[in-house]
């Protein structure tokens, strides 16, 4: 054993640390009653979360923990506690006990399941053996990105993360029909900024939001060389929509992006996707095979020192390929993220009393 | 030396998660939670360079970011109970551009 | 990479380690909103700095210490922007600061004046 | 006791997704369910990147071991391993459980936005988000009593 942990002593206080943390946050999550503080708590949980995933070497998921739990969810949460109530009622002593036990015994199993798992960090687990190693071995001479999550993503599971940007392009619908895409006609009855004026907060944000786009960008186009991609560049993007409607009102955000743009937007990046795949079927390929992405008579005029060295083979149906379809996860996540926010943030809220059913 | 410093940023970290869960008005619990990323932020970028990877700095730079739009949106939730009021108008006051739409 | 530039960035980190962890102590101890904020926004940046400034002479002249100066720009514009909103908004929403054992916030929001305790 | 050790990240997720599970059951509010799921299923998450962690790697973004740096960062592939598969380079965490938890992170926002919009709409038609009080105005309908 000693051996094995040898390697990872550092890590291991700050691993055990944090996992305290999130076992403190989550049973204070469980406690409250006020959702208001349970999100609040949520988003740290999620936030130590990320900084959990630094420390298992997964910068990756420690990005889109860090955009998605501690941005994006903490917003809508708030949105939807809005169109709803802040409070939970207390649960009577029976809802609280069959559930503690059931979870008790659920958990027993499953510690009792785990205790057989390899030990943490074996290198010849199941889990880290077989494809896995494959893809460490061959990614860098079959696909040329340095980051081999983003090779694994878009190329060796390409259809695996079409299908991932379709359910988010499906939820994002989905909500839109629920809550609708948010009101702009003119007779809205906007609500009251009670004679406030933020001059601090409006210049703060007018520098952040070019800044931000800026940055999601380079994370967008940085992704095949060290952490980022598509989904974290879409959502980062969606956080700069949500900031100016938080500090310039939602009316004129949603006159500077509309809403029909964004759904356009959301259809647009799974059309990208897909399309890409199609191209490469119909140039004698199969889907989603960038290798085929463009017929050897183009790829031959592309000159051999485009990128750098010229005596290292560029792979050039794989380079393009994942950029168009990172392209078209960053279109449809950022465009659904927007419409989400939409439908939350531009419902009215209906006052208890006057409910639909009533 | 560097862990050393993470791990003073952990114990600094738990104390914020005190004054979070113990509030006692919402403003202490997002000045706790906004302190905490304020933290975390430098606690990954150290971790970067405990790990040797200081490239993976993006992480912290999109949380510095994020944290800032938390804050703000939290704020507004418990000032105004809206999303969409504006904090502030965008041209001089009563000649905005409300009547473009 | 010199041995003594990283001694003295990890002297450095370290010091804005022990920052953070002060005003992490203010923002447990002190008694009322508008006095954890102060001990918080003030840490938070000083904090940042000093650790921010150590991480760099660690690292030498590079692409990551432009992202160290970015990720500085982006705290000190943000950090003291959120620290002025929630004061404004705690303020605005009625909470009298505490001002020990004089009351003068008191007995003026008798006279209508000041904002009404919560 | 080395069992406890070397397998203390897996019990502890264990925990932390039973806690997620209680909330979901325990809570009758359907917006708290929704953070109790949310809490579940970023534990769910928690687990699978512990799988992936490897003893002595690196994340799995290709150093370039040609240089001093480089090859301080995480322990050398083994020889024999070397010799048999033809690659050098050095140990890296496994990266294809990370890709299906970043997936799935962005997926499930998008999904815990469905549940909520679906409580929105819930309150917005029974004027409550406490499961008991909709199955109790349901049980009045059925029963021809006004609500």
């Amino acid at each position: 054993m000693t051996d094995l942990t040898r390697d990872i002593d550092a890590s291991l206080v700050i691993d055990l640390s944090l996992l305290a943390m999130l076992l403190v946050l989550a049973v204070a999550i469980a406690r409250t009653r006020q959702l208001l503080a349970a999100i609040l708590l949520m988003g740290v949980y999620s936030l130590v979360c990320a900084v959990w995933f630094m420390v298992m070497d997964a910068p990756d998921v420690a990005f889109t923990e860090a955009v998605v739990g501690a941005g994006v969810s903490t917003i809508i949460l708030l949105g939807a506690i809005l169109l709803t109530h802040g409070h939970a009622e207390k649960s009577s002593a029976i809802r609280l006990l069959a559930p503690a036990l059931a979870a008790i015994a659920v958990g027993g199993m499953l510690v009792y399941a785990v205790l057989d798992l390899p030990a943490f960090g074996n290198p010849t687990s199941p889990a880290n053996a077989h494809v896995s190693r494959t893809y460490l071995e061959v990614a860098s001479n079959e696909i040329g990105t340095p980051n081999i999550v983003t090779a694994v993503l878009a190329s060796y599971r390409g259809f695996d993360t079409l299908g991932e940007a379709t359910v988010i392009f499906a939820a994002a619908v989905g909500v839109s029909l629920m809550l609708g895409f948010g009101d702009l006609s003119a007779g809205r009855r906007t609500p009251d900024s009670m004679g406030d004026h933020h001059v601090v907060l409006g210049v703060t944000a007018k520098l952040f939001v070019p800044v931000i786009i800026l940055f999601a960008l380079y994370v967008q186009f940085h992704g095949d060389l060290g952490p980022g991609g598509g989904f974290q560049a879409g959502v980062l993007l969606a956080v700069v929509v949500i900031l100016h409607a938080l500090v310039f009102g939602l009316r004129e955000t949603m006159l500077a992006v509309r809403p029909g743009f964004v759904r356009g937007g959301a259809a647009l990046g799974v059309l990208l996707y897909a399309g890409v795949g199609l191209v490469c079927i119909v140039n004698d390929g199969a889907f989603l095979d960038y290798d085929y992405l463009f017929p050897p008579e183009i790829e031959a005029q592309i000159p051999p020192g485009l990128l750098g060295d010229p005596d290292h083979p560029h792979h050039w149906g794989q380079h393009f390929g994942i950029f168009f379809i990172e392209l078209g996860v960053l279109f449809t996540v950022a465009a659904a993220m927007i419409s989400i926010f939409y439908g939350f943030a531009g419902r009215a809220p209906v006052p208890p009393g006057t409910e639909a059913g009533q | 030396m560097l862990l050393a410093a993470a791990i003073g940023l952990l114990t600094a970290m738990a104390l914020m998660i005190v004054r979070a869960i113990m509030g006692p008005s919402h403003y202490d619990r997002i000045l706790a939670a906004n302190s905490f990323g304020t933290k975390t932020v430098l606690l990954i970028a150290v971790i970067g360079f405990v790990f040797g990877r200081p490239a993976f700095l993006d992480v912290g730079i999109s949380y510095a970011l994020i944290n800032f739009v938390a804050t703000v949106a939290l704020m507004k939730f418990f000032r105004y109970r809206s999303l969409e009021t504006p904090l502030t108008q965008v041209g001089p006051r009563g000649t905005g551009k409300a009547g473009r739409g | 990479m010199a041995e003594p530039l990283n001694l003295i960035g990890g002297g450095l980190a370290i010091a804005g380690a022990l920052l953070s962890l002060l005003g992490a102590i203010g923002v447990l101890r002190f008694p009322d909103v508008y006095t954890r904020i102060h001990a918080a926004s003030i840490t938070d940046t000083g904090g940042a700095s000093l650790m921010l400034l150590g991480l760099g002479l660690i690292s030498g002249l590079s692409f990551v210490t432009l992202k160290l100066a970015v990720i500085w720009a982006f705290i000190m514009l943000s950090s003291p922007a959120a620290a002025h909103t929630l004061a404004n908004a705690a303020f605005t929403s009625g909470h009298a600061p505490w001002i020990g054992s004089f009351r003068i916030m008191r007995d003026a929001s008798a006279g209508k004046q000041g904002p009404r305790r919560p | 006791m080395t069992l406890a050790v070397t397998h203390l990240n897996y019990i502890v997720v264990v925990a932390l997704m039973m806690i997620g599970l209680f909330i979901v059951f325990s809570s009758g509010n359907f917006i708290k369910r929704m953070i109790g799921l949310a809490v579940f299923q970023v534990s769910t998450g928690l687990f699978y990147i512990s799988l992936a962690k490897v003893a002595g790697g690196t994340a799995p973004i290709v150093v370039d071991v040609t240089n001093s740096d480089g090859q301080a960062l995480a322990a050398r592939l083994d020889p024999a391993y070397v010799a048999l598969h033809g690659v050098d380079g050095v140990v890296y965490s496994n990266p294809l459980p990370h890709v299906l938890i970043l997936t799935a992170i962005v997926v499930g926002v998008a999904t815990l936005a469905v549940g909520l919009s679906i409580a929105v709409r819930v309150r917005e038609a029974y004027g409550t988000v406490e499961a008991d009080e909709v199955a109790q105005l349901d049980r009045s309908e059925k029963a021809g009593q006004p609500a």
